[in-house]
């Protein structure tokens, strides 16, 4: 068992600094030598609503939550309410003394319908309906209240004249962080990391991370020991969003479309922080042109959607490697363009967050139920990939791979992701580069007649580029120069062309990449996934090990072509098969019936837009072992 | 001889299209401006008028309906060095593309677009377009127009187009030159091109337009040029040309009806913060090694993000 | 067997009047009291290019077509090169002479892949590459020469003032029935029938037919026997996009919305003509309101399909019968605001008419390609109904029977047609309206705080509408009030709501109204298809069963929520299971795999935007039986 | 007590948004105007100004980002008998919905659209809206902004819109009175709603207009309203109107900029031809008799298709 083992809880109001309180923490951890991971909930809202960090902190790597928390840091009034049953046995539950007395009718950013359901809970209990009477639920189930009064430890730290709300977050991270024995050295560097030099700013905090650790200190009932310090080593701390920018750039990105959408647009506010830079070239390249030192990243704030993909689109067709990034509604909007990405054979990439649908849904909140549209959208047929990451050290990876794909086969690739990876945070080691290989188009003689669409043996034609060869392309139906055509017997060859290039995509990615299967080969149950739930899955596996459980994966990342072959040999010797979705209709399991005609029996299922934690999925295995329930659906989560 | 941007396709205009006078003319002008084929980038939507590019011997990209602009502005971005020129509709641009016509207004990438200007649907054979005038009915439609035109001249300018002309079709000759001015200016041009098409329309018929078009520069004190950079100058020469632009009836001014040099182009905009982007422009940055690798690298970009021991 | 089956091809130029041609020889034979169908095929193109009209004349009903044609009617010089295969023994093909020696390369007309096809063919056989060439090789396969030069006869009728051009359609349409032996009088009635009583149309056309008929009776070397008048009754001539017209207006259509686009546009067009009337209501609400008398339906063209479908989405929430009309790019385009009329349960119906795709592919050709897309346009999960018609007479009772399922479930209702059906010609008998019902949601009580969205036993809430109740509607997920929420446990009883439908659905619709199995129970194979195919595999399964083999047809209209217990059933008995659709990954059985968990083995698929004809799907039957070809691709069509 | 209009949810805009103002002024008009809250719809699109349905206590739609035009049109089109408004968002109708905002001007449904005029796309936290101007850094951008604006008036004015106004949402009263003569307008009317945001925008600020806004009216020989049906007496106001949008800077006008009333409405134009159409809309014609069969008979409708023997 490892030591350290802390999942903790940040709550306040949106616009409050939750964000920065939870970096703090990360960042404090990882220069003590520890891992950890965190992931953000928070409402379509820009100040005032109910968000929360969760983070969990270990010594060994970490990429997986879970309840109940060991501590709960409640920065406003909502916060007991809403997570009153996040805690059990030990948690430690911060929270502001001042506010004791508040009623929930009080709490007017709460919504109706949750407060409905808290207010019910609370009564069955017989508690009060205050905030105080969260306390006593709480206590109840065994938490250890921790009442502080935010506003005398500011004032008593900065003095009267700074804004105790400005002050809640760092205070609440510092009181945080001594809770959990982190000597308080940390908890000042993690504050420098995260807000930088100046001044009065780190003057200001490392006031109240002081006052913080001496209000610990002085009020420690709690028998806190301090925790080691071990050998740190330098990360990258990155969300989700931020890997796919970064995977995106290392594997040549020069043209990134977008309109800004919920999570998708972060990636592209980091690629316009960081689209200016020097490349590091092969000795060669560096003499032969100065200049090229300082090639960059155009980052482009389009109209909509549809001006977004058809940029990227014929960006790509001058021989750029471009891409575009958007949520659900974007991607609606993108299904006319995508079709025209398919029947011209472009190489561009679609980078697709999943959100809480349909529609607008729940747009900050978690979902993965675009997949089967990502795999069907656009009228007609035509080649495309549709590719899923689940972390962010794969992520990074992987944008590279999409774009190889891309150009190998010319082919629209869909990268699709979810909110929950998209903010997530993650500590990642430095790059291997020797690891990664950027492959294009074979490059072919510029001819006379250049015959973009060639009819070939793969399905794969010469690749010709604006600025280079003379092309034509067309969404209509084409001859191999690309002009249009409706002769039919040049329609049925290009249908053939084209579509055969999907054979020729499950030939040429090796099976690695295509799916995973992970864990025991012979295993007592097989869960079947795909996408964020990866690490939570895996997480589970150590535990039912430790139960005498032999639990695997099969973990599925091309998702179009589906690898049918592969997933049926790694699921046809499955004793217990469980599929498990962030959706309602279990649609990678709808893919394995279509596909493979394997059909799978157990669900475990989450649609709630919350984050998917360990203790539910270990929950949900158990029920489906042991209670033979065949549809588990998961509702953690405020 | 000079290429003479011709491809050996049937060109599948009805007769006496007002389309053919444009693609002459864009092949004119094309021959005129001297460059290789390669440095061209001819764009179309959807419609009759978007087959264009098939019948022009460059590289030429037929679109979706309405998306024209940002396919073309795609290309512009990502190779600046090229000659972007976007063929629309009318339909194309002013209704199912009046968003991105409205946007582009608003970037001025340095490209031209081009209205075929003939007040219907041609492909759909006949529905009044945005710029056929409310109540009148033409061949195809069956009782009249019930929607208000647009005035795409007065639209360019007042979104912030920073050429706006008027050529008609089958003056192919004038039309060429201010397709080749168009074409010069660094920024976008617009010109709304009265295309007469004699299928659908059998009210702007190339008749209705011959009796009506003249010629702004044939009077020598007009003059739609902005000289200094500032808000007065530009305004003093957008309100002359929105004035202008209202005229449409017995008489139909033809040439330059505003042109702002002094407005930076897109591209321009992009290199003031990416300083070398017209030298290694996205089309021509290299983005791998010579072993395979990649030529980026996470610790010279991705500093911020790194947490140091 | 019958006394009469002609099938002939009349060919022309676009702009040419080959419409009118076909529908002249439709109607006149429909006056004579036979039965008749035909198909319009055409480039996406205004004026110059080859279109042509199939046709079959029978005594019997009719909705189908087949080659090769018993005669070819060629009023251009393309014709006969492009159908040159279309013939066989006895056929007799009738065109002009003063074209005999028009080379191949002087069709300017015709695409340079069709060209070098054809040009192949020709060289192949050892034929010369004119109109002669092509002649020579329709004689060879036994074909009949009828040539006439249009330009004199023309002249003669008319004198050398009238352009020829103009009269090859009525000309060509005269002979053509002077050829199959139909009493001139009955084409002059055509002829009136289709241009009204015009009276120099008419004068001028009552010489051509003279003209014509004349012509033949002086070069009568085929021996032609004039054919009996039939009892003819009162039908009306419709096209698939004026049944759904018509189908709609019955079933209460007020408001119809579209951007024009091939195929669907006609539709609207053809509303556009007929949108005043005066309905015929029951006495008392006749006394009660005069003026309703004069309802009619609004047809608006909008400036793009995304307003198209938003302005039907919200009128419908008026409660008025609300849809709009398109085809693949305008359907992409609609995939968002679909998913809002999926979580806002609004009852709208988008009538889908499929074209060749990807992307603008084959505009004006057929294809059934869009069925996934169909089923899962728009991101995140939502009920939805997608229906499917195949011909006329079914077309009209279900146009009003998706509104119907619209209005009861309170879901968007997608129809789903192709284009051989929308430009498909029919003769249809007057309705009886004592079989047509219309049925609507159960009205509630106008409550003070009225839930829109209430949580119900089976998902369906009581409707509140604009203009009655105050309700509010998001496409974020919404409190029973209608307002934004994101209350985990609400997202969760809203989700069930939604998805349950999808049960009620199939449970309240009735089983044949989901899925047909047509012909014997006990059949030695077994169709599987969908649309406007089903007039083609019943005309071929007469044919089969005059050999001796059985066959029967599972033909699906419930496409979403699948019916798979029913196909299941239907599908289990099967011995020899074949899929015939039109398009390239043979969608219907891909649905069948997801849903039944039953493979299908055999393919008869089509792709080229051509029509499906009887000959090809009896070869391939036999193909499939004999040869045990798994995959057969049909390839007929010009 | 009249209908005050209120809900009872939390607003959840960000305290000192310029949204609050703009909703108080809706609930005023909405209770001056003396209707049954059933008369209305309110319709907003996607962004925090696209939330003000929910704080109203009528029938509303929260419709999607950019369509809140088409959708509010529909409604109108099924039931000309109610009283449609429409909320956007400055990027909402001018940048993904711009190509609704220039087709709303050739319907002219009477209908009132209020644009939320913040500069910023809020609920995206603070990316640059259409109408903010090239070069400025407002708190939410990297860099400053690379694009032009819009001018929201000049488009409106432009494209057709027969009532074009300007208002300020911390002035309730002047707003509430504004929105009252839009709404009273037959015709699709306009408010350009300057509305500030103090979370992203601290260019635009309360302030800033407080110290640069002033009324039109307040000069009396100000007079928007076009007074006879020619084109003369339409440009001429338009001229006006449009000289008027320019001015922006030290001086910003408020109120009417133009308003023509003699321009028919859409449902006007529905009527020409489909004559009882305001009698009995599409919401209220009967399609049903009382044996459950329906109203519509194919032999009095479809007679042209009829092949008589
Ligand atoms: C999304 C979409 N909607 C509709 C169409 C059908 N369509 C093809 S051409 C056309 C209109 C063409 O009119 P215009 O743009 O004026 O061009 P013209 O034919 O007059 O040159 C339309 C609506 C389409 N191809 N795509
Ligand atoms: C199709 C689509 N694209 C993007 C978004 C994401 N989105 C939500 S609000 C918003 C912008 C809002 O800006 P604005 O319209 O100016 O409204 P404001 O928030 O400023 O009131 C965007 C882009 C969306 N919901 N749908
Ligand atoms: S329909 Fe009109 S625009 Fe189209 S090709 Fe014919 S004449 Fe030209
Ligand atoms: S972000 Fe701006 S517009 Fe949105 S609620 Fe806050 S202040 Fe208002
Ligand atoms: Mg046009
Ligand atoms: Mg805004």
């Amino acid at each position: 068992m490892p030591l350290v083992d802390i999942d903790l809880i940040i709550g306040g109001p949106q616009g409050g600094g939750i964000d920065s309180a939870a970096q703090i923490v990360i960042r404090a951890f990882s220069i003590a030598g520890y891992e950890a991971f965190g992931i953000r909930e928070y409402y379509s809202n820009i100040k005032g609503r109910h968000s929360y960090f969760h983070v969990r902190v270990k010594e060994t790597p970490v990429r997986s939550l879970r309840y109940p928390v060991d501590l709960l840091v409640c920065l406003d009034a909502e916060s007991p309410f809403v997570h009153m049953e996040d805690v059990s046995d030990k948690t430690i539950v911060l929270y502001d003394e001042d506010l004791m007395n508040t009623k929930i009718e009080q709490v007017l950013t709460m919504e109706s319908e949750t407060k409905k359901h808290v207010l019910d809970k609370l009564k069955e209990g017989g508690f009060g309906t205050t905030i105080a009477g969260t306390i006593d639920f709480m206590k109840k189930r065994g938490a250890i209240p921790y009442p502080v009064s935010f506003r005398n430890l500011v004032v008593g730290a900065l003095g009267p004249n700074k804004p105790p709300a400005r002050y809640a977050n760092t205070l609440g991270a510092s009181l945080a962080m001594a809770l959990m024995g982190l000597p308080a050295e940390f908890t000042s560097r993690g504050i420098e990391s995260v807000f930088g030099k100046k001044k009065e700013v780190l003057e200001d905090n490392e006031k109240i991370v002081k006052s913080g650790y001496e209000f610990v200190k002085s009020h420690n009932n709690l028998n806190i020991k301090e925790l080691p310090v071990r050998e740190a080593k330098e990360r990258y701390i990155l969300t989700g969003n931020e890997a796919i920018g970064i995977g995106k750039v290392i594997g040549g990105l020069k043209l990134q479309t977008y309109y800004p959408i919920t999570p998708a647009a972060d990636e592209s506010f980091f690629l316009e922080g960081h689209d200016y830079f020097e490349p590091v070239m092969g000795e060669d390249i560096d003499k032969e042109n100065e200049v090229l030192k300082n090639a960059s990243v155009v980052v482009v704030q389009a109209e909509d959607e549809i001006a977004a993909i058809a940029m990227a689109i014929s960006g790509a067709m001058t021989g750029t490697r471009t891409a575009t990034g958007t949520s659900g509604p974007g991607f609606s909007l993108m299904a006319e363009a995508l079709g025209y990405a398919g029947i011209n054979e472009v190489p561009v990439v679609v980078t697709l967050y999943q959100r809480g649908g349909p529609s607008t849904g729940l747009p900050t909140r978690n979902s993965q139920a675009d997949l089967m549209f990502a795999i069907n959208a656009g009228h007609g047929e035509f080649a495309r990939i549709v590719y899923s990451s689940g972390d962010v050290p794969e992520a990074i990876d992987d944008a590279v791979r999409v774009f190889n794909y891309a150009e190998k086969f010319q082919v629209p690739v869909i990268h699709i992701l979810d909110k929950n990876f998209a903010n997530s945070f993650f500590l990642v080691d430095p790059l291997d580069y020797s690891k990664i290989k950027i492959e294009r188009w074979k490059l072919s003689e510029n001819t006379e007649n250049f015959e973009r669409f060639k009819l070939t043996e793969d399905g794969i034609s010469p690749m010709g580029m604006f600025g280079k060869n003379i092309i034509w392309l067309t969404g209509d139906e084409h001859s191999e120069l690309g002009h249009i055509t409706e002769d039919p017997e040049t329609r049925d060859a290009m249908m053939v062309k084209r579509m055969g290039k999907l054979n020729t995509i499950l030939k040429e990615i090796p099976e690695d990449e295509q799916v995973e299967l992970i864990g025991d080969k012979n295993a007592d149950v097989t869960l079947l996934s795909w996408g964020s739930n990866t690490g939570v899955i895996l997480s589970v596996f150590e535990k039912l090990r430790t139960e005498g459980v032999k639990a695997n994966l099969v973990y599925v990342k091309l998702m179009n072509p589906f690898p049918s072959k592969l997933v049926s040999k790694y699921l046809s010797t499955a004793k217990v098969l469980i599929d498990l979705e962030n959706n309602y209709t279990a649609q990678l399991a709808t893919l394995v019936k279509q596909n493979c005609g394997i059909e799978v029996k157990n669900f475990i299922l989450k649609y709630n837009g919350r984050h998917t934690t360990d203790d539910e999925v270990y929950e949900g295995i158990k029920r489906v072992l042991d209670k033979k329930e065949n549809r588990v659906v998961m509702i953690r989560g405020a | 001889m000079a290429h003479n941007y011709r491809t050996d396709l049937w060109v599948d205009w009805c007769p006496g299209c007002g389309d053919f006078g444009i693609l002459a003319a864009l092949q004119q002008s094309m021959t005129e401006m001297n460059k290789k084929p390669e440095d061209f980038a001819i764009f179309s939507g959807i419609g009759c008028s978007a087959k264009t590019p098939h019948y022009i011997n460059a590289p030429g990209m037929h679109t979706l309906h309405g998306r024209v602009i940002p396919f073309a502005s795609g290309v512009k971005l990502a190779n600046p060095n090229l000659t972007v020129i976007a063929d629309g509709g009318d339909g194309d641009l002013l209704s199912i593309g009046a968003g991105h016509f409205v946007a582009a207004g608003r970037r001025n990438v340095d490209m031209t677009i081009i209205i075929h200007n003939n007040g219907v649907y041609g492909l759909t054979k006949g529905q009044a377009s945005p710029t056929l005038a409310r109540g009148e009915k033409t061949k195809g439609l069956q009782r009249p127009n019930i929607l208000d035109s647009l005035n795409p001249v007065a639209l360019a300018l007042t979104v912030g187009y920073t050429f706006v002309a008027r050529a008609f079709s089958f003056d192919v000759k004038n039309t060429k030159d201010i397709i080749m001015k168009a074409v010069k200016h660094r920024g976008t041009s617009v010109i709304d091109l009265l295309q007469p098409c004699p299928t659908y329309n059998d009210i702007n018929t190339k008749e209705w337009y011959e009796q009506r078009v003249y010629y702004l520069d044939k009077d020598p004190s007009w003059d739609p040029v902005v000289k200094e950079a500032t808000s007065e100058a530009s305004e003093q020469k957008y309100l002359q040309a929105i004035q202008k632009s209202l005229e449409w009836g017995d008489k139909i001014p033809l040439g330059v009806l505003y042109q702002n040099d002094l407005v930076p182009s897109f591209g321009d905009r992009i290199a003031d913060h990416i300083t070398n982007y017209f030298e290694v422009p996205p089309a021509l940055s290299p983005i791998i090694n010579s072993e395979g690798q990649p030529v980026a690298r996470m610790e010279k970009i991705f500093t911020d993000r790194l947490i140091k021991r």
